[in-house]
């Protein structure tokens, strides 16, 4: 079922134990929201030595948007700033890419798990919208991403 | 039995149903309350336009400019015939979004009793699609006038126990849904329409889910504006209407300035032709206004009571199946009194968008999320709903199939 | 000559020429300036939309909403790359004329440097259609603004004389014609765009009567915003476009309000999406603007300098034919220096409603009057003209007619 | 040719030798125009002993606006107002009646020449326009019409 290829075990897994969600804390915080839909995101975070720190993020949404910001925060916690823009780019290009992409698993980790929603043309903002609220983020705290 | 809809004769005219939805499966359209489908009448009626009357209305006095402005006012008079009034009050505009920003902007230019200034009071509802929220809340950001509005019941009924609160002497504008294109509830207007004419207020009737299905009596309702859209009403996109009395329209700004709308013009002033012509500057849209015609005309044919008629017993059974499936909730008016063919639903623990996505799968399209009425979403406390829309070309099959996908839909996560 | 289109391969695309004018003359379409005819091409795009993809965009995550989002979407895309602009430039609107309005009204409900406030100054022309003259001049009367404007040459062109007195450093916005759709004069506006960005203002070029026929450069020209219209460029009824700076576009706030421009929304205030969104609110003319893609698409093919070319020899042709007709006189621009492919004419003695109704009895549709530009008329002092205007499907043969039908006009009053 | 019945004889002298054209003087004068094409009337009357009166009108128009304005000014200069309500009611449904009707001489004497403008929608404006004025003149001048 084409289905399979949208919704991977693993996405299941994510929107059922989402990581790194909780309140987030850090004095910046962002709030990005999808009009579409009405889905919501609040993240925050911190850059130490160059490097992604305490992001959590809270927020509502489908099962897509969830996993999708679960596995961002796993990817890109711990990782310099250089090596989550690299993440962030090779993302969006695989959303962007109908189906063409398969994502390369050394960059984008679990989150080549996401790359049957580019399939799913409505669905690609939900992948990204935990996406745009981590860069969004992370140049508010003084990354250039 | 008389009502039931000869929905196979009905199907052959829409050339929509012959599409393949993802996996060969076969359309199951569900989704009307956004934009209905179009019968094959339509798509001539504008073709015909463009290839036999093609040219600018009123502005020529050539044999093609005289076709083309009797088939525009032509247009106009079956619109007027259809909602039974006269041709001089039916405004074309692009959609209802249009001619609700037609109105608060008239408003905001127009003096004396229509005129909108600080302290005035405009009234919606929590009901309101955002189109019958947005231009008032911020004409009242304009202005400083002050927007007020009923709250909304959980079934969906608006709570009118504060109406002398809620309509006051200063109010000067009420704008209401005859129908919620979210939840299918019908909101109990007498009263207010009564309440707003009685401080001298203008009713503003949003007829946007109502006009395409039922047959509507603007003098019994005895409201002072009426909008709809016609890619609602089986006709083209690019096409609103706005009906307001004639000795309203008489005293209201323009809206749009351009040609066509003019008496006389200078460098530093110019006067106005009177409505419709005041409210339609520029070219217009011409093969629409055409199109939105034929689209009536197919609706007066098949018959507005028995497609209201049919799309409630589809409602009917839809409502039952749902309310049988474990884990389904049907969100509003839980019966088929005072509603019309809309069903919200949210199936406990699934995100209406997944819900959809899975539906999609059986080739039933249904819309989810806030359906452009945010407010009424956040009150109910949801994250938004998975919505059924019924009209004319739908089977009671389509049911069975929708029924199956929502059954799917749960299981589909349930098992996982 | 390789500028010679195919005439006659073109014509068979377009139904209307099939149709038969007053007493069996062949269609001898002389009024494109005014609205073009529409090929083949442009319906089946549309019918096509209807039939296979039809459903409101931006709004379901179904199948067929996906198929109408990428088919309205990539209309954008490909009037994008028509102007040689990025997609999100590139909003969607009924009309020229609803571009313009929405402008004046936006830059009225904007602040910085946009914002149009008491004393500010707004600079037209007296070329102006009234579509580039109305919004602006009732913009300045409702914010107290100034209108200022150049004055007009009996030749058509621009004073500039002046041009220090007109634009001063309290000019916001500039709003000139790239040509006259009544004497067919190209103003020289690139001391004007020059002038007003030295002083801070932004330029809006009128691009109605220039977009469709001959190519553009946005970035050569160096302009703020462009609008022309669909319908005079192949494209079906009810859609306009807007393009403008990202960055002004950025700053600007939103014209209609509705469903899917918003970001969030309560009851009482909202937040809105970014360009081109922000400005369509409601579900859009979608059909309309696959319409206009493939309108546009079909003037590429063919190719615009080509196009331009062969106006231009079709009017070189027309003029020395009316040149050599006594008693009748070009109004505007005597040459093809400086000029597009309109004609405005007078012949002596007669009204030129009587002259269009005689030259209809040829098969020849030309417009008659002031043309939506009254004050141009007044300034000339005359109580309108003849216009003809040409495009691609014109054949040197339609001018031959269009001369015979003037000569016929004169001598049928001349001669009793 | 079709348009012989348009511009018939009687039409083109009017147009010619327009009759009662000249400086309006009357204490109120009603001015109109067409807006499609920019034409223009400008007419005064009076009306004495339940009589029409010196009718005047001056403008500018095609053959068809100026003719029936001369038509107009004879047919209705010296009628009772009952007499002019009748003959203005009957052009009216006479140039609405898209080349069906032809006119009742009796009434419309002069006038009955216009009918052919009925079979070009475009042009009923002009033909009306004078009209349209006269009436608009009439109640002004207290007439009920
Ligand atoms: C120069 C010019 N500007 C604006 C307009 C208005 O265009 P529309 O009526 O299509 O909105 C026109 C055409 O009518 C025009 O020729
Ligand atoms: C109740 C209601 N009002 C207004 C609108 C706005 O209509 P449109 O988007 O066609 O302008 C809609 C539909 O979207 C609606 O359902």
């Amino acid at each position: 079922m084409e289905l399979d290829s949208l919704y991977q075990e693993v996405i299941l897994d994510h929107y059922k134990k989402p990581h790194h969600k909780g309140l987030p804390t850090g004095e910046i915080q962002v709030h990005h929201v999808n009009p579409n839909c009405g889905d919501e995101i609040t993240l925050s975070l911190a850059i130490k030595e160059g490097k992604i720190q305490d992001l959590v993020w809270d927020g509502v949404g489908c099962s897509i948007s969830q996993a999708s910001a679960s596995i961002m925060s796993d990817l890109v916690s711990g990782k310099s700033v250089a090596e989550a823009r690299e993440a962030l780019a090779q993302f969006t290009e695989l959303m962007q890419s109908k189906g063409s992409l398969k994502g390369d698993e050394e960059v984008l980790e679990d989150a080549i798990a996401l790359a049957g929603v580019s399939k799913f043309p409505a669905r690609v903002k939900c992948a990204l919208l935990s996406w745009m609220a981590f860069k969004d983020a992370a140049i508010q705290n003084g990354a250039i991403l | 039995m008389s009502s039931i809809l000869d929905v196979a004769r009905i199907k052959r005219d829409f050339p929509i149903f012959q599409a393949e939805m993802r996996g060969g499966k076969r359309l199951v359209f569900l989704d009307s309350g956004a934009t209905s489908q179009k019968p094959i009448q339509v798509m001539d009626a504008e073709r015909e336009f463009y290839s036999k009357h093609n040219a600018a209305v009123h502005r020529g006095s050539y044999y093609l400019a005289e076709q083309a402005s009797e088939a525009y006012e032509g247009a106009r008079a079956r619109v007027a015939a259809f909602l039974d009034v006269s041709a001089e009050e039916v405004i074309f505009t692009k959609s209802a979004t249009e001619s609700l920003n037609l109105l608060a902007v008239s408003f905001e230019r127009s003096t004396g009793m229509l005129g909108i200034n600080a302290g005035d009071e405009i009234v919606v509802s929590e009901l309101e699609h955002h189109a019958n929220l947005l231009p008032w809340q911020q004409l009242a950001k304009r202005t400083g006038a002050v927007l007020k509005w009923f709250e909304m019941n959980p079934d969906g009924s608006l709570d009118l126990s504060d109406i002398d609160r809620v309509i006051t002497p200063r109010c000067k504008v009420v704008a209401i849904t005859h129908l919620s294109n979210v939840l299918g509830s019908v909101p109990d207007i007498a009263p207010i329409i009564a309440a707003a004419h009685a401080v001298g207020a203008v009713f503003v009737l949003d007829g946007c889910q109502s006009v395409p299905h039922q047959p509507i009596d603007i003098a019994t309702l005895d409201i002072d504006f009426l909008v709809f859209s016609g890619h609602k009403a089986l006709g083209p996109t690019g096409i609103g209407v706005l009906w307001g009395r004639a000795q309203l329209l008489e005293q209201m700004e323009p809206y749009l300035y351009g040609g066509s709308m003019i008496e006389t013009v200078t460098m530093t002033g110019a006067t106005w032709a009177s409505a419709p012509k005041k409210f339609e500057a520029g070219v217009p849209n011409m093969a629409q206004a055409v199109g939105l015609a034929a689209g009536l005309e197919y609706l007066s044919e098949v018959g507005l009571p028995s497609i209201h008629n049919w799309e409630m017993q589809l409602t009917d059974h839809a409502i039952r199946g749902l309310n049988s499936i474990e884990g389904v909730k049907v969100i509003g008016p839980q019966g088929i009194e005072n509603r019309g063919g809309v069903i919200s639903f949210v199936i406990a623990g699934l995100h209406p968008h997944d819900v959809g996505q899975v539906m999609d799968q059986y080739g039933v399209a249904v819309r989810t999320g806030h359906h452009c009425a945010w407010p009424l979403i956040r009150k109910l406390g949801l994250a938004g709903t998975t919505r059924a829309s019924f009209y004319l070309y739908n089977e009671m099959a389509d049911v069975d199939v929708f029924l199956e996908s929502v059954i799917g839909a749960r299981d589909y996560f349930g098992k996982r």
